[in-house]
């Protein structure tokens, strides 16, 4: 496989260039905070901040969902690293109101170190900062162990339930709840075909003959659960559902949920939609009922090839915040 | 007749090498974390060594601690990634447990060790056997309390050994925290890439100090 | 290069496929017309309808557009291929509601002959249909020959805008009136890396040496005007830009714009917010005022490597209607 | 001696046996549009064939024109993109100038090519010398038409000769419109891949008639 056609600069510096790029984009209704954060401008008094973060590398998020009605701000850390101590209490210090701020973030032992490292110091500060960890990946551990799960792909949905809520209530108490409620209804599964790299080396985050794919591949290219030769969206999709209805969260008859279907970054939108067709399908079936779609590439890996699925079951409230309307560079809904 | 011990300047010159062999061994450490992990583990040693480089390049230290803390924090504060906290921890809590010493001997070596290993048990809550830098650091830190009366070089060199076996015995490991726990039995065959990292760390030492 | 590892079924049945899962994904408020089109659910009454259209394989566009202050519906061909005239006229039908249509689609002869042949037979029946057609192309032919020039990217922005209108005016007079003047403001340049390649064949649709990049290519891979050596995002996208500023809409201190840096597929969002970040340096110099940006891959050639520039000039009118909310699979804003 | 004529029933079977030549010409012709255009040439052809394919083998058709106008329908209907409609158009423009004929002969076909041509020419607006079909249609129409009193194999034999001569000097022509426009001087060398079609259309009839 020839190395992939990137365009960047120092490709050492793409984590920090992407940064720069990224709030421009916001045109005005996001600043950068420190060496490695983006946090929303006129946020609202009196509220508890809403922060997210991660690795950068998987653009759109996790910065890309600063917004209106989502997070409130996002610390990054170089490609695929999760950002320092110090990165992360800046973007706390910005975003806190006297409300005290949540960290909601992936499941990464990368990740929880450092952002508990910046909660100490935060906390040294006076600043009260809760953790929701996201572990939405059914791939990496069985239920029973679920601290041991990644978060992946499911984020999105828990980040927006998050960041409506985060604009609606008054306390840090209420956010973390709605938080973890989201993320507790959430599941994902994804599925390679080819991966991606990091710009700095060039080098594909791991190797998969050309004519198979791996079920349960996290984010990273970290492996997953099943290899198995190409196949068709009709072989392929029963398949990750069946592993996904066999998850702890009973979803049947009249249960509601949002759906996604996310690329990890080369898989066209063209294949999404053709795999959605056969999702829906086995999801009428169970009386399943899809209250909204997303589709598209919001968690990506690179030009990593492959697609997850992912689906977070609605209560009314849970619901109410998901239809709140919401803007940023990775998601937006009128 | 081996060295005894080493200056505050020595250290800070040593940790320069360190530096130096961390930032050439990128290469070599993105391919151990390609191989059961996400395959960044070379560019956030490179990237934490070189911004620890700078820090102590341009600083004289009044004691130990401050040399080790500098590069720390100078890893904490760069790399981000569970290497990061993981080598950021070792050599903050291993450099607090110096106090104001100036002499670094065997052992200062074995007080560095078992705290700079305290401190990353801490903060990651991984214990020997789950397949990280754990398992070369603890049995070189109990090398070198085992060999805490001997010179400098001897200790340190018995350490690296230790450090290499454990590093070897991860192989043997299914990884259970990190981005290699997925991996599960897959990860067999291959060593941990920060156990290497650990073991390469020490490596460096010992050829500044046998040099 | 080894062949891009697609989840699908019979590829030659991809266009169709899509199709049922992008009705799938509007969750009951599209509807499938006929055999290849999408029509959005509860159409405001006496409003001139807006029906966009153009081959498959470049999803979202065209038919991700359906939506909410967007398009009434979308006519889809096979992959790459004009939707047939029958399947227009289909969609004709069922937009109109009394007010006549406005046919708004990118500059190709098959697309032009296609919707022509469904405008005779929509006037026979009565249809009043007026057509604007997208020439945002820069690099198709010159400013003298802009009916030479073919639709890219630029076409969110235009429909984007027309769809506003659409909801919002009363005559087809007016609604081609403002999807002109968007037309008329909209400019894009392209730059490729990589063949994306057609399901049915596996094939890329052109080739390119490993080391070179081509300007201009089209979004169907149609040749460009400049090859080079690949090089950086600061090296390349003033390039891009001078050719861009050197076109005949004049842009300078205090312009207002919409910016849109699109994916063609494959190229990263960590690379568009490079670039977006190199870009915006040079807008800057220039006085250019971003009003709004986009980032993305929405108007794609299946997996092609490389990325687009387009921006709109706004006026007050213009503004205006960018402004309004919208909802679709492939662009909302808030 | 060779075939005067083509009755309604054998015209249906050489659109028949056009349609399967056609079919099995896709990626031939899908290389020859990667050459110039997007790749896809190929792939609408085969489509539209196929419907057409299936639309005359279930019917019995009244005449001439009954037949071709099928078969272009078939072809509009399917195929889409600048080939559905041009090809679909020449075989329905062409079609309805045999009014009520149920015989096929050389002043048939001079009438069938030259109507097809006006109805391109005036679907599309491309002029010959624009690098498309017509650049092999206008020169088989007027071959036709020179040839109008020979018997139909002789006919056609020389019109696809002609075909096939305009389809090689598309080579020379700069394309000006379609997806091969943007190409401009690099199109050269390359034929046109709907000159390719025409005159295989062709070249598959002449086929059936001298089979
Ligand atoms: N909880 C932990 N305790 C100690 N070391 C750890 C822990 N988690 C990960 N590591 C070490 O970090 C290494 C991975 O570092 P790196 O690849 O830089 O980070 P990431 O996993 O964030 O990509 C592993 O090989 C392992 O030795
Ligand atoms: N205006 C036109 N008049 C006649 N033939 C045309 C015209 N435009 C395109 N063509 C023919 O169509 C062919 C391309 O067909 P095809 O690849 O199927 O369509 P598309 O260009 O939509 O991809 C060209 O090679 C050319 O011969
Ligand atoms: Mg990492
Ligand atoms: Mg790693
Ligand atoms: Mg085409
Ligand atoms: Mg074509």
């Amino acid at each position: 496989m020839s190395a992939a056609k990137k365009i960047l600069n120092d490709p050492r510096n793409a984590a920090a260039e992407m940064l720069d790029g990224l709030v421009a984009a916001y045109d005005g209704e996001a600043r950068k905070v420190g060496s490695g954060s983006i946090v929303m401008n006129g946020l609202l008094e009196g509220k508890p901040a809403l922060l997210v973060g991660g690795g950068s590398g998987h653009e759109p998020i996790y910065h890309g969902l600063a917004g209106r009605n989502l997070a409130d701000g996002a610390a990054c850390g170089d490609i695929f690293a999760a950002p320092p101590p110090g990165v992360i209490l800046d973007a706390t210090r910005a975003v806190h109101r006297g409300k005290g701020v949540l960290y909601l973030y992936g499941n990464y032992a990368g990740d929880v170190m450092n952002f508990d490292m910046a909660a100490e110091l935060a906390a040294e500060e006076g600043i009260e900062v809760r953790t929701v960890l996201i572990w939405d990946d059914i791939s990496s551990a069985p239920p029973e162990r679920k601290k041991d799960r990644r978060g992946v792909a499911g984020l999105l949905m828990i980040v927006k339930i998050a960041g409506a809520a985060a604009a609606s209530v008054d306390t840090l108490d209420e956010l973390e709840r709605i938080a973890t409620k989201a993320r507790d209804q959430t599941r994902s599964l994804g599925v390679a075909m080819k991966a991606g790299s990091i710009p700095a080396t060039g080098k594909p985050t791991f190797e998969l003959p050309d004519d198979e794919l791996e079920i349960g591949m996290g984010v990273h290219g970290e492996p997953g659960v099943e290899r198995a030769k190409m196949m068709t969206a009709d072989e392929l999709v029963p398949k990750m559902l069946d592993r996904m209805f066999a998850d702890d969260l009973p979803l049947g008859d009249g249960d509601e949920v949002v759906f996604f279907v996310n690329s990890f970054g080369a898989t066209t939108m063209t294949e999404l939609l053709v795999v959605n067709g056969t999702a829906r399908k086995i999801l009428a079936e169970r009386g399943i009922r899809v209250h909204d779609s997303v589709l598209g590439p919001i968690v990506t890996c690179q030009e990593m090839a492959g697609f997850s699925l992912s689906f977070t079951k609605l209560d009314d409230e849970l619901k109410r915040y998901w239809d709140m309307p919401c803007s940023s560079l990775g998601y937006s809904k009128m | 007749m081996g060295r005894q011990s080493l200056n505050t300047e020595e250290v800070r010159q040593m940790l320069m090498h360190v530096a130096d062999g961390m930032i050439a061994s990128e290469s070599l450490l993105t391919d151990a974390d390609r191989a059961i992990g996400d395959g960044d583990h070379g560019v956030g040693i490179e990237r934490g060594f070189r911004a620890a480089r700078e820090r102590v390049a341009e600083d004289r230290f009044e004691n130990l601690a401050g040399v080790f803390l500098a590069v720390g924090t100078a890893l904490v504060g760069s790399m981000g990634g569970a290497s990061g906290a993981v080598f950021g921890t070792f050599f903050r809590s291993g450099g607090k447990a110096l106090g104001v010493a100036t002499e670094w001997d065997s052992a200062g070596l074995a007080a560095f060790l078992e705290a700079g290993l305290d401190g990353v048990m801490q903060r990651g809550g991984a214990k020997p056997g789950d397949k990280t830098m754990i398992d070369a650091l603890e049995p070189a830190a109990a090398r070198a309390r085992a060999l805490s009366g001997e010179a400098l070089d001897v200790a340190l060199a018995s350490s690296v050994e230790a450090a290499q076996e454990g590093k070897e015995k991860t192989r043997n490991m299914i990884a259970t925290t990190g981005k290699a726990r997925a991996l599960g039995e897959r990860s067999l065959g291959h060593p941990d890439p920060g156990a290497l990292s650990m073991t390469l760390i020490l490596r460096f030492m010992q050829d500044y100090v046998n040099a």
